[in-house]
């Protein structure tokens, strides 16, 4: 393998944005005095003492949402390579590949939609008084 | 209760108020305290809330975090005594509460208000309502997540400021009012200085609806939200733009009408969508209100005396009771005070129109989005010194 | 440990930094003095004059402190702006607690400092001086103090920290 | 003056007072146990609550609920009285969801426990606080008799600091609140030629 500068150029970011990252943690932690004692340790709830765990069954409506992100990230990450390789290749195969790749995800997205992932209600019930 | 727990079990074992609310954890649902240290909240209101995931399934208000004893406070100290910390209950509209109290006390003793002392009180006094209205507007806007528009108000609430700091002499907590009158008079260069303001404003608001009413995000947070029906408003005695912004005109100042204010002519804006929209549009139509108010107090403003020379100093009304309201940007303030013929009241209660609009919040908020409850919170205009007292 | 709020002084311990060299810890010193990161703790009246100062026309920016953090976590400065009442004081010594070291606070107006109006004889609700649960840094007196009463209280943080002070005394407000 | 909707209910006074002077269309006292029904009736005929507050005096805890009209102005008070040593009213909570809170409140200052209220937890003072901070010190209560009604207290009942305010503010009162009515009546007339000069005068 040819160390090329462009693989030290790449090094050189990996290491400033790992120091960047880290500096200031690893700075705060021999330069700033630490607190100890008292309710440090307890959760914040805007001053007030927490009422049960926090582990516990939650909506996962917001999971999907996650989900969808990840699957339009990954969408673009692989499309990347294909917009790149794409003015060389031949034929309509290439074409027909790629759109077999977004109808697979369109499906995801229309299998949500017909979920009701889209939907918040903005009342979930109606007055029980 | 459970007093024999062991450590790490107490410390998430919550406080007498969120046992009350739910026996003990529960699986589903997550028992959460909004506040008291909350940015969203105003102040140091808390609010229990059982959240199923991003939806409110219960809500109760906590209330007493601010507690000041000013109704203790109100039978330990003479009359006049007791009049700055009426700047201090309402910190917004400080003169809404000079006056219910100044009221209640004048018609207790029978003093007389000489008319330019009337019209200085209905000066200051929509001045000061317009000043709360802008800082409602500012912080309901940061509520929502854009913080551009406080900046804007704070520019014209600042000149609002300076102008009442000539006549009442403080930035905030005024103590203008007196029995018989006001503490200082009218100087040209406050009432040039408001008439200038009063043609800056009306350049400014249409300013603010095109930068921020018409604006579809906000819309979609404000519409159908948080709808109040007139029976729910009874039941709960919401009073003042969360009443009319369900559609009812009822304005202290129309309604009863005290000092000189049925000399003016001027609209109670209304909104029949019962929504938090409907609430919003009515403050941001209520200022121009109060500029047209302001306009024409300016022009009748009349000579004489601002405050009666044969108002005693020692205030010691005979024995009675009596409640004055008024109108205050938040709604009708009512101070009901007793008096046993002494120089200190007997009991004087300050009926707080916030405590009455917090309290539809546990209905109105139940089975809505932890969002929507936010937008709601801030479409009700709570002053928690106000609740507490 | 009782499962109920007793009221009670904060309890927090300080160890010093790791590197404890007087040159490198006045650097430092300094660009926290520069770089504030208050709380927003309104309780009352004065929080609104809290607010007048982030806004344009006071411009807290203008010395560093513009960053208002509704967590304890993320902040240093814990401006406590108003009544501490009974109720409430528990959750002041929590959130001051929770605070990450260095911490300072300001007692922002009469109310924090002494009960201000609300101490009167037969009171039964307020904390009379925020001092009592908290150690206070500066004291910025007023009902409300007017948002350079805020300011200057800023300053003399700033001077507490760093050992002078970085801005021209207001006309006519020279110190003697 | 008694609204239709109040007439049939067994009240134990009216209140006489002016309106002029109180700020009240209608001033009844009513037993503790009529309240409830008062305030049925009150919320049918379209009412909605203003506020309850409580005060303390030597006959007991007065519990004093304020009620008004959205379309008119047609303040209706209605008080009742609990003895200190079991002050117990009936909640009209269930029919004023608003009453919640203010009984909650009064419960915390005056110690009054309301009967079916679901839920009497303090509302603003801390919740280990057993001080009922507005209950007066015996010797500083008044008679209701004096402020309230302000008629002459039966010299039996009153002690000598009621006496002193009953003997003479009644006549007195009556003659301000006359006088008043009056001079406002003056005042605003003059205010308005006034306002009318001033306004007349540029143009």
């Amino acid at each position: 393998m040819v160390f090329t500068w462009l693989n030290l150029a790449i090094i050189v970011c990996l290491v400033m944005g790992v120091a960047f990252a880290g500096g200031p943690l690893v700075g705060s932690l021999f330069l700033a005095p630490k607190a100890r004692g008292g309710d440090i340790g307890m959760p914040y709830e805007c001053g007030i003492r927490p009422h049960g765990s926090s582990w516990m069954r939650f909506g996962i409506n917001f999971y999907f949402y996650a989900l969808l992100f990840l699957a339009f990230d990954v969408d673009v990450l692989y499309l990347f390579p294909v917009a790149a390789y794409y003015p060389v290749s031949e034929g309509l195969l290439p074409l027909f590949k790629v759109f077999l790749f977004l109808f697979a995800l369109a499906i995801g997205c229309l299998y949500f939609w017909k979920k009701g992932v889209f939907e918040w209600p903005r009342k979930i019930f109606l007055d029980q008084r | 209760m459970n007093q024999t727990a062991t450590n790490d079990v107490d410390v998430l074992a919550g406080d007498y108020y969120t046992r009350h609310f739910a026996a003990g954890p529960n699986d589903d649902t997550l028992i959460l305290n909004m506040g008291p240290q909350h940015p969203s909240t105003h102040g140091v209101l808390r609010i229990v809330l059982e959240m199923d995931g991003e939806y409110i399934l219960r809500a109760e208000p906590v209330l007493g975090y601010i507690h000041r004893m000013q109704e203790k406070m109100g039978e330990n100290r003479a009359y006049l005594q007791y009049f700055p910390n009426m700047g201090r209950v309402d910190y917004l509209h400080a003169l809404a509460w000079n006056w219910a109290y100044a009221g209640a006390v004048e018609r207790l003793a029978g003093i007389e208000v000489p008319p330019r002392a009337e019209y200085l009180r209905v000066i200051s006094c929509e001045m000061n309502r317009i000043c709360s209205h802008l800082l409602w507007w500012g912080a309901y806007i940061l509520d929502l997540g854009a913080f551009t528009p406080i900046l804007y108000a704070f520019v014209d609430r600042e000149e609002i400021m300076d102008l009442l700091q000539i006549i009442t002499g403080s930035r905030l907590t005024y103590c203008y009012f007196t029995f018989g009158g006001v503490t200082a008079d009218a100087t040209p260069a406050f009432i040039d200085g408001t008439r200038a303001f009063i043609k800056s404003m009306r350049s400014r608001l249409p300013m603010f609806k095109g930068l921020v009413t018409d604006n579809l995000i906000l819309r979609k947070r404000c519409e159908e939200i948080g709808v109040i029906d007139l029976d729910m408003a009874r039941r709960y005695g919401a009073t003042g733009p969360v009443l009319r912004g369900s559609g009812v005109a009822c304005d202290t100042r129309r309604h009863e009408p005290y000092s000189c204010y049925n000399e003016f002519d001027f609209a109670i804006p209304t909104a029949s969508t019962c929504d938090a929209m409907g609430r919003y549009l009515v403050r941001m139509d209520e200022i121009s209100e109060s500029l047209k108010i302001l306009e024409q107090a300016l022009d009748m403003l009349p000579d004489g005396p601002f405050v009666n020379p044969k108002a005693p100093r020692k205030v010691k009304p005979a024995a009675g009771e009596t409640y004055f309201s008024v109108e205050s940007a938040r709604g009708k303030v009512g101070v009901y005070v007793q008096s046993d013929g002494s120089t200190t009241p007997y009991r004087v209660k300050l009926r707080a129109p916030c405590f009455s609009n917090l309290s539809l919040f546990a209905e109105l908020s139940a089975g809505t989005l932890l969002a929507d409850a936010v937008s709601i919170l801030g479409s009700l205009d709570l002053v928690i010194p106000e609740i507490d007292r | 440990m009782a499962t109920q709020d007793i009221l009670r002084p904060a309890v927090t311990t300080l160890e010093p930094a790791l590197v404890n060299l007087a040159p490198v810890q006045k650097v430092v010193d300094l660009c926290r003095a520069m770089s504030l990161w208050p709380m927003t703790f309104g309780l009352a009246c004065c929080a609104i004059e809290m607010m007048a100062v982030g806004m344009a026309r006071f411009d807290i920016a203008r010395f560093g402190a513009e960053a208002f953090r509704p967590s304890p976590r993320q902040s240093d400065l814990m401006i406590v702006a108003g009544t501490v009442s009974k109720k409430m004081a528990p959750a002041v010594v929590r959130l001051y607690e929770q605070m990450p070291a260095p911490k300072y606070v300001m007692a922002f107006g009469n109310c924090a400092i002494s009960g201000g109006p609300f101490n009167f004889e037969g009171q039964y609700g307020i904390i009379e001086g925020v001092d009592q649960l908290i150690p206070v840094d500066v004291f910025v007196p007023g009902c409300p103090p007017r948002p350079e009463g805020l300011l200057e209280g800023l300053f003399m943080l700033q001077e507490k920290l760093t050992g002078r002070r970085w801005w021209p005394q207001p006309v006519g407000g020279e110190v003697a | 003056m008694i609204p239709a909707c109040l007439a049939g209910l067994a009240h134990a006074r009216t209140v006489d007072s002016a309106t002029a002077r109180t700020g009240f269309t209608t001033n009844l006292a009513l037993e503790p146990a009529a309240v409830h029904d008062a305030a049925a009736a009150l919320y049918k005929a379209g009412y909605f609550l203003e506020c309850i507050s409580g005060a303390d005096f030597a006959e007991g805890f007065e519990v004093l609920y304020t009620f008004d009209r959205f379309e008119k102005p047609e303040r209706v008070a209605l008080r009742t009285l609990a003895p200190h040593d079991a002050p117990v009213v009936p909640t009209i909570a269930d029919i004023f969801h608003g009453a919640l809170w203010h009984e909650r409140e009064c419960f915390d200052f005056y110690g009054v426990r309301f009967e079916g209220h679901p839920s009497l937890l303090p509302l603003l003072l801390p919740d280990d606080m057993e001080l009922r901070p507005l209950v007066k010190a015996p010797e500083a209560r008044k008679s209701r008799e004096a402020i309230v009604f302000q008629t002459p207290a039966p010299p039996a009942a009153a002690d000598s600091a009621g006496e002193k305010a009953a003997a003479d503010p009644e006549a007195k009162a009556k003659a301000k609140a006359a006088a008043l009515a009056k001079a406002k009546a003056k005042a605003a007339k003059t205010a308005s030629e006034t306002a009318q000069a001033a306004g007349g005068d540029p143009a």
